[in-house]
């Protein structure tokens, strides 16, 4: 159901919609951060994007981990030792797969979300992406199924929003504390998309998130 | 804010080939954005790092008596750990290394990658985190404080700590203690401007100062009116000095440090202030350092710190240092 | 512009009680404007000083290897005949004085009035004008060029002659000889603002810099549209090239001047492009120094200085200097 | 008609003036300068105001020489020692005299004059100071009567006026070449001032030129 062609889709598919959305990102990390959230992403995703399409292969853990190398070494910041751990549990999860069903991608989310845990030692409502990658992997594994899948990308997108009425209590917006609150947070943002893009290249047919309008 | 560059992308690339041209004690490792002294030292190896933007953080600090190797990341962000690894590999020796990093998330996760990466080749390295930044109370918030200025203090002691030979684990134990007494509080008077960007990183009014800024252009703790230099001395040094355990008869060290656009003479300004009401606590001033040592680009600010000295930490503070940035 | 000052009338005052209390080796005499070494050395002594807001300069190059007095006068404005004679009453030995001066004509006159003030004395003062910057044609204005950064290796040559012990009139001719050899020119991102009148000295659109300009917020030869680094350097270097006697084989030192606001990355980047351009035309860099030396408050820009070496100007650049400003 | 109080009254008024004028000289000196010349000088003749209210003598050199003096020790710059000139040139000519006549002011302006030129070295057309000051002093020396101080003042303001159209080839101005034209210089207007005072104090009923409205 997960093709090494919609893996690779997918990283373009969200690379795109970055490239669309770092201003709005750099603006979010801005107002409780150092502004470059959405620079990050886009230096690592194209990047990676670049990678995948120079190094072909049918193996989805391969792939994942071509990306989790990439990004390890070219985003820096708080986002890219996170992003890389969830592409680095993709690949522990698929290694050798040329293609897995709902069921390994449930559980790869899931191993995702934890290994984000131990990297970030964040608690859900500290207003990091750990507040849509928690609920998101959760709504999987309650329905590990194409339309889990769908439904998980919602959560995470309303999660995502709701991260705006959070105080941080982890990264560099903890340090702003109650001035923290107002603003979503953009790894949170940067999440939710992720999930958009990841169903809509297995499915089909989500709609995108208005996210400019919705949280700017 | 107008920017001396060229391709925006290129910049942090033809800073660091701009610093090796400059001085030849330093050599660039091909390929990275690591700086190492060109001449190898046979001791416990420092490798220090972090966004660039703080210049002359980290690569001022590399010489004799202080860091090994400096990595640099993208303007403010965290440098990645295949570099990070690249410097280790390029400085260890025997002794094993110690990395000094910052408290901020993306550093420490980056360093630490880091490190799982040099154990798994069977190095031996250390890790220590400072956080001196007193801005942020420790109790509301588990993730510590911030480091910021203060950090050149561990660079320096440290340093000289390894330089006189001793093993990784007393260099990392000094380190620690060093961190343990260095407290640090910063001030801004107006923003700054990442070259990629090109959006002042937060905005001021003409009569607004942004108190307990960090050396990312982050928003400080509170906005507050502009008002006599001293007055912003006294509430950096007020909660500097509730944070320290500093008493009278203690032995201190200062660093008036400049985040970038503010001019020397208003440091020295504020140093008189500092050196005035240390005097009033009967509290022994040792060193002062009045310079840009940590900055955040074009920053108009400033921050203090003060580091409790006890006999060991004057003499490995006072030791010899031969870097482009510190020299004693 | 936001100031970090209390009273406007009080800054040069409380400027230099700021620098003495971090730097002990240096004092400052009661009652005066004027820094000097805590411990008078039986030797030639040299007197520089001007206006205040380029710090380090002068105070900053006061010590063992460079000067022995700097006067500071009001912000950008010429030290009063009075205060240089206090100067030089406290740094004379039997040796003689030399007064290093840039060439403006406020500096000029009252250096002037207090070096015939002294000759009253019986003091044997020599003076030496430094006009470095090739922005202002010679030919067409008899009043010469202005003195600009490249100053700062008159005071480290000549401070080393007069550290080994040479006679006044030595002194003078080295001092003199570097002053030949010295070419300079710099360019502003940004103005810069005076306390006392808190307005900018000029204004730049977004998108263009001031050539030309001098140390005190004047306006320059011209005004241009932004370019990338590389470009900018290229039009100072050029200008410096054609004023300047420079060939193939010669050696020379670089120093890259921040104006102040100007973080250490941009000066990096501009060295970068200085030194593939002087190594394209075979010229050795013997030493480059890069930083804040000769700063206009908080103005955006740099200079750049070429000082052409013989040997012995050679041998005196890498005479050991120890000031809070410059170490070798 | 010069006496010490009259000279103690001219120092006053010049200083009530400088007052006003402080942002006007500031801003033309920022326009070819450094724009400091207004601060400069008012910095300076308030010291020497204030020193001649607390040392009373009759002896109009002795009077001068404090102004120089103590103009010598506040100003600094190019001001400084160019209005010191003027003063220690009035204490030469004039000591040991309680009052002195329209001849003997002749004469000390003419000293003033000659001493600038020695100090400066500037010649006339070179926009300084000198610009108004030979006019001034030519036209007293051919009319050294009261009437000659009051066309001083005229041709002053005038000459000041006048140095709009010139290119600098003296003082700080001139670092600017062509640049320097059209803005008047500030020393001599400072200078015009002067002449106004002073022949205000001695004659009265001098109208006092609308600088602002006339230079800026
Ligand atoms: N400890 C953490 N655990 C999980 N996510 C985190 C943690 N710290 C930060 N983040 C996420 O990283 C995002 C910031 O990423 P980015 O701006 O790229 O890095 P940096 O903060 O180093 O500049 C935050 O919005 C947040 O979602
Ligand atoms: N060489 C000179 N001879 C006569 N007057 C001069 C000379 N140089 C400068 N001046 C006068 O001094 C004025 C500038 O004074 P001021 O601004 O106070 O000093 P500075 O130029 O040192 O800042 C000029 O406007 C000019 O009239
Ligand atoms: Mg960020
Ligand atoms: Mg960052
Ligand atoms: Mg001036
Ligand atoms: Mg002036």
């Amino acid at each position: 159901m997960l093709t090494t062609s919609a893996f690779v889709a997918f990283i373009q598919a969200y690379t795109n919609r970055l490239d669309e959305l770092q201003p709005l990102l750099d603006q979010l990390d801005n107002q409780i951060g150092d502004g470059d959230h959405g620079t990050n992403m886009t230096r690592g995703f194209h990047a990676a994007n670049e990678r995948l399409t120079s190094t072909p292969t049918d193996d989805l853990g391969a792939l994942s981990q071509t990306v989790a190398m990439t990004l390890l070494s070219s985003v820096g910041g708080a986002s890219g030792p996170l992003y890389a751990t969830v592409f680095l549990r993709f690949s522990a999860q698929w290694k050798g797969q040329s293609q897995v069903d709902a069921k390994e991608i449930t559980e790869a989310i899931v191993q995702a979300r934890d290994g984000l845990v131990v990297r970030g030692k964040a608690h859900v409502g500290e207003k990091t992406m750990i507040d849509v990658w928690s609920p998101a992997a959760q709504t999987l594994q309650e329905n590990p199924t194409v339309s889990g899948l769908l439904k998980a990308a919602t959560v995470a997108a309303e999660a995502a929003v709701g991260t705006r009425e959070l105080v941080a209590g982890k990264g560099r917006a903890a340090y702003l504390g109650e001035r923290s609150r107002g603003t979503c947070d953009p790894g949170s943002v940067s999440s939710a998309v992720f999930f958009e893009e990841f169903a809509n290249v297995i499915v089909g047919g989500v709609e995108k998130t208005p996210w400019p309008t919705l949280v700017s | 804010m107008k920017k001396l560059m060229n391709e925006v992308g290129h910049y942090v690339d033809e800073m660091l080939d701009g610093i090796v041209l400059a001085h030849p004690e330093l050599r660039r490792l091909p390929g990275t954005t690591v700086l190492v002294r060109a001449k190898k030292a046979d001791k416990v190896a420092l490798v220090s790092g972090g966004g660039s933007g703080h210049e002359p953080a980290h690569g001022g600090f590399v010489g004799p008596g202080m860091l090994d190797a400096a990595v640099a990341g993208e303007m403010f962000t965290s440098p990645t750990p295949d570099q990070i690894l690249e410097a280790i590999r390029a400085v260890h020796g025997d002794q094993g290394v110690l990395l000094i990093v910052k408290n901020y998330t993306g550093d420490v996760m980056n360093f630490e990658m880091a490190a799982e990466m040099a154990t798994m080749e069977g190095i031996h390295v250390e890790q220590v985190v400072v956080d001196d930044d007193v801005a942020v109370q420790n109790s509301t918030h588990t993730i510590g404080r911030r480091g910021i200025a203060g950090t050149v203090f561990v660079h320096k002691i440290a340093g000289a700590a390894a330089e006189a030979g001793y093993p990784l684990e007393t260099v990392a134990q000094i380190a620690k203690r060093t961190i343990a007494n260095v407290h640090s509080m910063g001030v801004a008077l107006s923003p700054c401007t990442v070259p990629a960007s090109g959006q002042p990183s937060f905005q001021l009014a003409d009569d607004e100062i942004e108190i307990g800024i960090g050396i990312h252009g982050e928003p400080g703790v509170r906005r507050e009116p502009i008002r006599p230099a001293d007055d912003v001395v006294d509430t950096l040094l007020d909660t500097i000095l509730e944070n320290a355990a500093i008493q009278a008869g203690d032995d201190v060290a200062v660093l008036v440090n400049g985040l970038g656009a503010t001019p020397l003479s208003e440091l020295y300004i504020a140093n008189r202030r500092i050196a005035k009401r240390l005097a009033e606590q009967s509290v022994n001033i040792q060193q002062t350092r009045v310079g840009e040592y940590m900055t955040s680009l074009e920053m108009a600010g400033f921050s203090i710190s003060l580091l409790k000295l006890d006999h060991e930490l004057t003499k490995l503070l006072n030791a010899p240092a031969t870097t482009i940035a510190w020299r004693s």
